[in-house]
């Protein structure tokens, strides 16, 4: 068994607003970064956690993902980087 | 009739909710710990407001794993009623009880205010003391009320009224300026398919005594009372 | 034996000395005690129990003056909150305490931790928190940087409370640029109990256990409470890692632990771990109850590896309690504390011989003779001498001001009066509050004078409130602080309540600057002569010091948290009108009082004049004349003339609420001797608006009780007027461009800048400046 | 001028308490991951924004870390990531 360190982003699903993402863009706008165009703000989850090989890490972090992670109806999720720990 | 109003970690309307029941409705209140496998025999069960787990990650995300909500679950598979309020109506989204979720307010900001209803089915059990189309005074208190679905989940509602209740203006009509929180369709509270669970963002039990300013909250819970009765 | 040092541990300098605040006479002080060298963890706790937040060691003589004592009062200062009795064996506690420091620098999770920080003051006394209340200043909003102070501070409350539950129903927001570098947050809460779940911080009982309770400890806010002490510069800034993070959820949970541990009677005495967390909760118990205390620092549950007996002692990790159980029931406290899901260790003991001791495992790295370490601090009686700036300021004549061309018309004057900041509906700032949560919030933000909050179970309320106006007290010390009180009190009674009692923060600068040291001895005088000629005892309160910043000194600020008492809820009274021909009299008289108002501060941006007279026998009068008459049945609304003056009070009366707009026309002939901005725009005190149905009854009320009162109109006006006819002119407007002025102005100034200031988590300066 | 992407990391500050992490990690203990260790939560930023090249698009994009996306008190930020849009 291996420690892993498992980076995992849930962000709003397309087509959902996201009034995060905009105020975010708005204040870019005001404090002078104009080119900024769209904003997304999503979370990023860094879990530590034992499994027998990357591959195992990925599969249980998944796991965690579909049942409490992310909400299937407003959220998508990705697995962003596995690494030991 | 009794009803069981759910403790979770971080629940801070479940006494409003029990002296609601108990003392403006003169029904029995049982107190259901989130830890307990035992819903005790209660006809009703209510999951009130407040900030279960703290609302991280996601608002009721974590309370839907409890104990407890195994058998809430399974009492609502039997057509037996719950009503979510707040944190609740979260919490009954999450656990798939109802469609849809609810997002973070548009305004990003916590919002706390008396606002109208528009009773849109008065013929749910949890309605049917009311009108349709009768405008009620009821406060309310979240951060999280957006209440979102995809289109198809949408229409699906709107064809079985299963949308309850709305946010509007004094004078009924659904405008942005009467929606607090940017909800779809100015969406407030909506029951599922069967019609035994309603979720709603704002608080019926804080409206339920003169005193406070209004009374308009008691009538649902009167509804049920009737229901059960019929 | 006596403590030694640990490996690793620096050695004592002058140089770490002055680090730690302490003067090189405090240090021999330090010396003298202990007979010999301090070791590095002694040091520590010293510098946080000798620091002005703590210690009080520039106050203390002065808070002595202060009246305490009511055949009502149960608890009064000195321990974590006050207490006083309201009839059928209930008990309400009550605090305010400030939070300044950590929120100029991280507004939202300052402002959150203070609230955190007062809520546990309240439940450790026993009782449940069931009213909260915030006290705020900042400079100008024109200030990008003060908006992002102000959004993340309201944030900070609001998101606090509202997670724990406890409904916030009432406070003030001051905009001046006098609190530009150095904003002021404090924070009230409210608690209810039965007398007899009083318990104190008084630890007892050799032997017993001293557990350690909630969450567990990091290395968060190390050195905040002297960080507390500081005027605010450059370094410390650098210092900002003290700040700590709130856990509203923990709290909840910490709360109704405690409270079912105290009524579990498993423990003597419980504390809050607060600023100077462990080392200030124990001594405090300890020199309480006069016993010797041992803690070992090895078995305090930490969230961080490698942390030192001075860390863990010092730290400021948020939801911790600190309890000394009966011997043999740890078990039980343990028990509760799992079935909320929060640990509970055993970490030191009562003992018998009189010292306060530290150890690592078996070392012993602090060792303190006498139980009295919290006492054993000096105390300083700072030179005190008004400054000659404010002198000056004070002898300007307001009257020679010249008016701005703009002025020929008043309705210019009195619309941007209620569209200043400082006087506008705060509704941007309470809707983000969850004011109805435990629905018994009869009146709360934004309707009347103060909140009203039901006790349940009675047929009786509490009226509570927080007032003080800074530029006063600024002005003239004495007067600003006696009127700070009185406020406060025809505030509660504006409501129907009989004031009781009072909580207070004193919000100064640097005591050692004489100006700033006579400004506060004046100013708690005043405090002092308010709180006797009506009654209201002061029954604990908070020091705030050094409130100074390169940019600024606060005015001097001592905001005063009010309790009054309704016997019955059925004489509520609201602050707007109501009916269409209810007859207005004004309770009080006019004056040509300009000084220190709102009027000169926003139309001529001047600070200057005497404030208005504050005659305090006849507030009494006042106070017990609107309580009759609303016991009586006539007073349909009542509203008291503070900022703005009589026509601001006036337009708030017609629509305060914004979808209860009435028409008013008033005549204020009779007071054709006044200058027409004075008579509209100046604040003199005392005055009271009512509207009542039985104005025959009300007038003959205020001839018995030596009230100068007469009818000045009636509420209704065709077409929804505004109108005050005066010897010289008439202010007249539709009540619905008022009703604009007053309810849009923060909201407009703050979506400006909404996008930057609704994020999670913007940055201090996120602004242009 | 080219249209970037850049996606951000905002974390708590190591030392910092991170209430949500604490209840993330304590609900997967409960639902049956006991293997999971500490786990942080914090926001995954993307922006889309117009840049001379990759070099400079990191760069705004740090400014603007700096100047609002992070809370320095209490929070770490990295670049995870600056592609062509
Ligand atoms: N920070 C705040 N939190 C909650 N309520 C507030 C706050 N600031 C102002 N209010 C509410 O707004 C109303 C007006 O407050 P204020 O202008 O201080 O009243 P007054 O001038 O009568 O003393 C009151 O109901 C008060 O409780
Ligand atoms: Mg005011």
């Amino acid at each position: 068994m291996t420690r892993f360190r498992v980076a995992v982003h849930i962000v709003p699903r397309k087509g959902i607003l996201d009034p995060q993402g905009k105020a975010v863009a708005d204040a870019l706008h005001a404090l002078g970064f104009p080119s900024v165009g769209d904003v997304r703000v999503g979370r990023h989850l860094v879990l530590d956690l034992e499994a027998a090989d990357a591959a195992e890490a990925d599969t249980r972090v998944r796991a965690m993902c579909d049942k409490l992670l992310a909400n299937p109806v407003t959220e998508d999720y990705e697995i962003a980087g596995v690494t030991p720990a | 009739m009794k009803f069981g109003i759910v403790t979770f970690p971080g629940s801070n309307c479940d006494d409003d909710a029990y002296v609601a029941v108990t003392e403006a409705l003169g029904a029995t209140g049982i107190r259901l710990w989130h830890k307990d496998h035992d819903l005790q025999g209660v006809d009703v069960v209510i999951l009130p407001g407040g900030f279960s787990y703290g609302d991280y990650l996601r608002a009721g995300a974590i309370a839907r794993f409890s104990p407890i909500m195994r058998e809430v679950i399974a009492h609502a598979e039997r057509g037996a009623p719950v009503l979510g309020i707040c944190n609740g109506f979260q919490i009954a989204c999450e656990a798939h009880l109802l469609p849809g979720a609810l997002l973070r307010n548009a305004s990003l900001q916590f919002v706390s205010d008396m606002v109208t209803l528009r009773v849109e089915n008065a013929t749910t059990r949890f309605t049917n003391r009311y009108d349709a189309g009768q405008l009620l005074r009821i406060p309310v208190a979240h951060g999280d009320g957006r209440f979102t679905i995809d289109a198809e989940g949408l229409s699906a509602l709107e064809d079985r009224g299963q949308v309850v209740f709305r946010y509007v203006d004094s004078t009924g009509a659904t405008t942005d300026a009467a929606n607090p929180n940017a909800s779809l369709d100015n969406i407030a509270g909506i029951v599922n398919a069967r019609g035994n669970v309603l979720g709603m963002m704002p608080h019926p039990e804080r409206a339920v005594d003169a005193a406070l300013g209004s009374t308009d909250g008691l009538a649902l819970f009167e509804s049920m009372l009737a229901a059960v009765a019929a | 034996m006596g403590a030694t040092p640990r490996a690793g541990d620096p050695a004592i300098t002058p140089e770490l000395v002055a680090e730690h605040g302490l003067t090189p006479d405090e240090y021999e002080r330090l010396v003298r005690l202990l007979g010999r060298v301090p070791t590095y963890t002694e040091l520590g706790v010293v510098s946080a129990l000798w620091n002005e937040h703590c210690s009080y060691k520039h106050s203390k003589p002065v808070l002595r003056t202060l009246p305490t004592t009511a055949p009502y009062v149960l608890q009064g200062p000195g321990e974590n909150a006050g207490v006083i009795a309201v009839g059928d064996g209930l008990a309400v506690a009550f605090k305010i305490e400030s939070h300044n420091h950590p929120s100029a620098v991280e507004p939202y999770q300052g402002a959150a931790t203070g609230v955190g920080g007062i809520l546990r003051d309240v439940f450790t006394m026993g009782a449940r928190p069931i009213a909260m209340l915030n006290s705020l200043r900042f400079g100008s909003l024109d200030s990008a940087r003060v908006r992002w102070l102000f959004a993340g501070v309201v944030k900070g409350v609001g998101d606090y409370g509202n997670c724990v539950g406890v409904p916030t129903v009432a406070g003030e927001v001051v905009f001046d640029p006098a609190y530009e570098g150095n904003p002021l947050v404090n924070a009230m809460c409210v608690g209810l109990m039965r007398e007899d779940e009083l318990i104190t911080a008084k630890a007892e009982g050799v032997g017993n256990p001293i557990i350690a309770v909630g969450a567990r400890t990091g290395r968060d806010g190390i050195h905040g409470a002297s960080f507390a002490s500081e005027d605010l510069t450059e370094a410390s800034e650098a210092k900002r890692p003290r700040v700590q993070v709130g856990d509203p959820f923990t709290e909840k949970l910490l709360l109704e632990a405690s409270l079912e541990l105290i009524r579990s009677g498993h423990i003597v005495a419980i504390q809050d771990m607060g600023a100077a967390g462990l080392t200030s909760s124990s001594a405090e118990m300890a020199a309480r109850g006069d016993v010797g205390v041992t803690i070992d620092t090895s078995k305090v549950p930490v969230r961080e590896t490698g942390m030192t007996p001075y860390e863990i002692l010092l730290s400021e990790s948020q939801e911790r309690m600190l309890v000394v159980a009966h011997k043999g029931r740890e078990l039980e406290v343990k028990a509760i504390l799992e079935k909320w899901d929060l640990t509970a260790e055993v970490i030191g003991e009562v003992i018998a011989e009189p010292v306060y001791r530290v150890t690592e495992g078996a070392h012993v790295v602090a060792e303190f003779p006498g139980s009295k370490l919290v006492t054993e601090c000096p105390v300083y009686h700072p030179e005190a001498r008004e400054g000659e700036t404010v002198k000056a300021l004070r002898a300007r004549d307001p009257h020679a001001v010249p008016p701005r061309p703009e002025e020929a018309d008043p309705l210019w004057t009195l619309t941007q009066l209620l569209s200043s900041p400082t006087i506008a509906s705060k509704a941007w700032v309470f809707r983000q509050y969850d004011s109805t949560v435990r629905a018994s919030t009869i009146v709360g933000p934004g309707s009347a004078d103060a909140a009203v909050v039901r006790l349940p179970g009675t047929n009786k309320a509490l009226a509570l409130k927080t007032d003080c106006n800074g530029r006063y007290v600024y002005l003239e010390p004495r007067t600003g602080g006696q009127i700070a009180v009185a406020e406060a009190a025809r505030n509660v009674a504006c409501t129907g309540a009989r004031p009781m009692a009072i909580t207070n923060c004193l919000n100064f600068g640097n005591p050692k600057r004489p100006e700033v040291f006579h400004q506060f001895r004046e100013a708690v005088g005043g405090m002092g002569d308010a709180c006797r000629a009506l009654g209201t005892p002061v029954t604990g309160g908070n020091v705030s010091l050094y409130n100074e910043s390169p940019v600024s000194v606060v005015y001097p600020t001592p905001t005063i948290g009010m309790v009054g008492l309704i016997d019955d809820i059925s004489h509520v009274t609201r602050a707007g009108f109501v009916n269409d021909g209810d007859t207005i009299i004004l309770l009080g008289d006019c004056t040509d009082e300009l000084g220190a108002s709102e009027y000169l501060s926003r139309i001529h941006g001047l600070t200057i004049g005497a404030p208005p007279r504050c005659d305090l026998d006849g507030e009494r009068r006042l106070i017990d004349l609107l309580l009759d008459c609303g016991r009586a049945g006539w007073i349909v609304s009542a509203h008291d003339c503070s900022d703005g003056g009589f026509a601001v009070a006036l337009a708030e009366c017609a629509m305060l609420e914004r979808d209860k707009q009435v028409g008013v026309d008033v005549d204020l002939s009779d007071w054709a001797h006044l200058s027409a901005r004075a008579l509209l725009f100046g604040e003199a005190q005392g005055r009271i608006i009512v509207s009542t149905t039985a104005p025959g009854d009300v007038l003959a009320a205020a001839r018995t009780g030596h009230v100068p009162a007469r009818v000045i109109g009636r509420v209704g006006a065709p077409d929804g007027t505004f109108r005050i006819r005066h010897s010289t002119g008439v202010v007249e407007s539709p009540v619905d461009t008022l009703a604009a002025a007053f309810h849009d102005a923060i909201p407009l100034i703050m979506t400006q800048i909404a996008a930057a200031t609704t994020i999670e988590s913007p940055r201090s300066d996120a602004s242009e400046e």
